[in-house]
């Protein structure tokens, strides 16, 4: 599948922007244009999964597969979180920011793994679109915890409210479970007139897009001085490590191949926009440059390069 | 029409950071400001430029006129902040007419 | 007609800004993805009515809708005006620039109802785009003339040149106006090859765009300051008055339901583009505060929710 | 190369209005400015952001480097619209090369 | 032809933007809108090419026509120096910019040509997107040694790799060359997905550009204080020359009726994005205001409207 | 807590410039800045506005704060570029906290 993946215009999408941004081409992508993309992507992938669960009805695995998700999101930061202090170095404020991140998940990961597995006759359920937005937040809030053991909570308590609502009902959580419930309720019949926009147009889209990714990927890593060595080596080892325990998890659990599949990329994925802004207000302490280089700048390229393709091959051994 | 003198604040801080700065200028009396976008930067931890998807490093310029004695307050209440969240503050005199205003 | 408006993915999004925006989440879509939106709508609805007026000719409906557009745009803000002053309590500035405001109409109002009532099976002509163009202004006109009587014409004099410029070669107007004279040179068969575009992606285009409304709205309300009680009410009344009178007229007149609902429709609905544009410039002592939240913190939703359903039902009973 | 002290005028205006700021800074014999966009802001009527799909009510920031005495004629020429057009007008002094170009 | 190109909705919108902007409208399309627009155009008109060759296969004519436009865009600078300096009277540094622009090449240009031949029945072949990137950069090599001949190479010393890189890894260049290989590589088939942003949409995203063009050109115009009636007569007389040259070569050698109407389209197309960018980094000293607003703002419009039918009937008579 | 006298220096100049003025920073050993988006303006050239496709004359703002001896060698290694390259440079005094960092 890695040269399947590598022909697909998708990737080659991403490539190009990686090496445009490390030629430091001034090719650019402008952000409205880019938030802009990303609001479609998420409004396509919510419709999408209510719809398809508008289709199927709830079934046992996604209740099965929701709480893994939680269940997950909310404890891998606890090992990233000590690998990050003992084998990266870090302190506690920005091993636990890190931890957060890992424990969250990648939007543009999973569509491009959608699409990716789909090109391989892997059919991923529509509602993994809200496993997917249930698993951004329980990270953020083991992340604090850890940061926050043992210390007399200092500045934070005041803005502590502003951090639950950051958590709770950032633009995307919304977007994501907002464009989920209006698939649930207008069902394949009413949302068939605004079908052309959000089905026909979706690939072509998330190609602007990752070749907008690629450009921020490469120029992340090239203006970073925060990463070490050992830290770009945790960058994979971390996604590594979780997306195998949760494509075991998932397979264990009895879900079919592409769900487990699925489960185990989103828990290899780190997140780069909800995590980064909660943190950016809870623990303004920690360094961007750290935990933005890692996430967006390594753990991102390689889970789209090599991790998508690896899971999927770990769950039809599995399977 | 006469001018007298007030304080210009400028305070570079991250997009997610802005509501608290705003805070701070409340709290020290001053309800006006106005925000002003970024697009690009460098310092001492590297360099960024506005092509982000994550607004997480993007900072804004908040620039708010007010009178010399809310301009002290507000150092001495946004001091803590400045170091911890890697603020960036200058003060200048500025003319201004309407003086009452601010 | 309102349960399947409630349904309708449309209202649906525009529902999910509202919410999103009380609930202060940060969800937003950057200003120039909206305007390209709208750039992009007034387009396809210009296209449209140009086409569909190069394939049915110059009817003698046109004539009359036309007609009936400009006298009610021009003469709809007296009756406003002296509301907003005596139950209003506005100062004559402030209920001038207001009764403006409820003489125009609403773009996104307009395309919003033409989806809705075509689902309900009611086709209205594309030359109501043209109507709606005709709409835009005679209201700023009345407004201004209203914030002037018994004055001695102050500084107004200067910045004449200025606001009959801003009035009759806005944005809107020109792009909406040109549009429907390109569908009309090039017909139906000559707007073929760039149909995909304007035609198909069309509702989901303005799924997105409503669920920026939503957002707009929203966040107008919590963050004014200028709104009373009193005031409110009548964002209330106004549209109903203004929206009855046009359905009413429309019927008088001979025109068919779908044509009548829709002038009642644009009558009802209050301008928040070109109109809070002008009145800054003609009247900046007026408070864009009033105006703004008026118009779009409560009518514009009181419109898409309620009237539009009401005013099609008022044309049904007439019919 | 030596600086000489000149007046940096900023002007804060709705975007309708930016063009009879222009104006009136053409009258005081000004020609040259630069306009910066604002995202957000609050003062007395309440808190707006960039998000409106309506310009009416954001602002921009005007820049334009002068000479003392054209300052001056701007602010005589400005005064009726400060109140009326809610406009913030703030003037400091700035050194620069080549002063003889303001 | 013209008539044809002047009930086309794609020029039609260029008319259109052209009157808006004369008449001093305020419409105006946000810049990020602009730029996401021309990144999707350079994206399928890049994916086209590479398909198209990757289907067709590396042909003589290829090769042919890659080496005439290279050497065009190398050559026809001189000339156009030349006359610049003596009928135009400008000074060496900005004959030289001007010259640089009037050798490179304008990729609206192309794209509208490509409609407007093909409405025609004259079907450019893919690779010419190919040839057109190769014909962006030799123009500026030429210009900058026109430029510093006989000059003791001042301050020029320190940015010379700037320059290189801004040439040779300008966005633009980058973006076509990237898609045309993206094409290439996952040819017809694995485009397939892709196909229905980048084929379907194009036309109708072209209309709103050319909207925007138009707008940009007819300020441009009205903003500039350095345009002489010299430096407007030579706006038109330099791209009558290229194109005529354009197209005999083409013909001459052996080059099909399309092909060869393209060469001279292309030769007679002046840069208005790549190239005055490189010039503002290399010769700070010449004034954007001239070279801006001949090659926007008289050349562009001159081409769409006049040089691209012309140049097509003349390749008829010729071919 | 304590302020003292900084400069703040702006420098308005054309987008694909903006590296070249960079550098002259750091030449002057002045490694932080941020620079800001120019909407419109106008000048003895004519006026300029942003819808433009080609960044060639959209100008940015840069700001930065320094100490008074870097802004003093800077403006010394601008100078040159200063006419060719029609910059625009102003320096102001400013208060700043931390003032060590500059
Ligand atoms: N003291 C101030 N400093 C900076 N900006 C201000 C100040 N006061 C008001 N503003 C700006 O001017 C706008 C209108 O102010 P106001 O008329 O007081 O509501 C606010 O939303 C701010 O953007
Ligand atoms: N005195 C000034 N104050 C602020 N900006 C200026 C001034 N003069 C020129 N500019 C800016 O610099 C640009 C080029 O100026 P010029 O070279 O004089 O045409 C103008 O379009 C303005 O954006
Ligand atoms: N001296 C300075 N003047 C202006 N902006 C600065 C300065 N130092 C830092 N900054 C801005 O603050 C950001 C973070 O700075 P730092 O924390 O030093 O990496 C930089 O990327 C710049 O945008
Ligand atoms: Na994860
Ligand atoms: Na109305
Ligand atoms: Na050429």
């Amino acid at each position: 599948m890695i040269a399947d993946t590598l022909t697909s215009p998708i990737i080659l999408f991403f490539i190009l922007g990686l090496a445009a941004g490390f030629a430091r081409s001034d090719l650019a992508i402008p952000e409205a244009i880019a938030k802009g993309l990303a609001i479609y992507l998420m409004a396509a992938i919510g419709l999408k999964g209510g719809v398809s669960v508008a289709e199927s009805g709830y079934t046992a695995d996604l209740g099965v597969s929701a709480a893994a998700g939680i269940a997950l999101s909310f404890l891998l930061p606890l090992p990233a979180f000590w690998l990050l202090r003992s084998l990266g170095r870090l302190d506690r404020t920005n091993a636990a920011a890190v931890a957060a991140h890992y424990g969250s998940v990648s939007l543009v990961t999973f569509i491009t793994a959608n699409e990716l597995l789909k090109g391989e006759g892997l059919l991923v359920p529509g509602y993994m679109a809200a496993v997917l937005a249930l698993m951004e937040t329980p990270a953020i809030i083991a992340g604090l915890a850890l940061a926050r053991r043992g210390r007399p909570q200092p500045a934070v308590a005041t803005p502590g409210g502003g951090l639950l609502h950051e958590v709770f009902l950032n633009g995307s959580v919304v977007l994501l479970v907002g464009s989920f419930l209006i698939g649930l309720i207008a069902g394949k019949a009413g949302i068939a007139p605004v079908a052309p926009v959000f089905e026909v147009g979706y690939k072509g889209i998330l190609c602007l897009f990752l070749l907008d990714m690629g450009l921020i990927a490469a120029r992340r890593l090239l203006g970073t001085r925060a990463l070490t060595m050992r830290l770009g080596a945790l960058a994979i080892s971390l996604p590594l490590i979780n997306g195998v325990v949760g494509v075991l998890i998932g397979s264990m659990l009895g879900l079919d191949q592409p769900t487990a599949a699925m489960l185990g990329i989103l828990t290899a994925s780190a997140s780069y926009i909800a995590v980064p802004a909660a943190m950016r207000l809870a623990l303004p302490e920690a360094d961007p440059g750290i935990y933005l280089s890692m996430s967006l700048g390594i753990t991102f390229p390689f889970n789209i390069v090599v991790g998508i393709p690896l899971f999927a091959a770990l769950a039809r051994v599995l399977g | 029409m006469q001018t007298v003198t007030r304080k210009k604040i400028e305070i570079l801080a991250d997009g997610p950071l802005m509501p608290r700065v705003v805070a701070a200028l409340a709290e020290a009396g001053i309800h006006g400001h106005t925000v002003v976008p970024a697009l690009s930067g460098s310092g001492r931890t590297g360099q960024w430029s506005e092509e982000r998807l994550t607004g997480a490093e993007t900072k804004q310029l908040l620039w708010s006129i007010a009178s010399a004695e809310r301009a002290d307050a507000l150092v001495q209440a946004i001091a803590p902040l400045l170091t911890s969240h890697r603020l960036l503050l200058a003060i200048t005199d500025v003319e201004v007419v309407r003086g009452d205003r601010f």
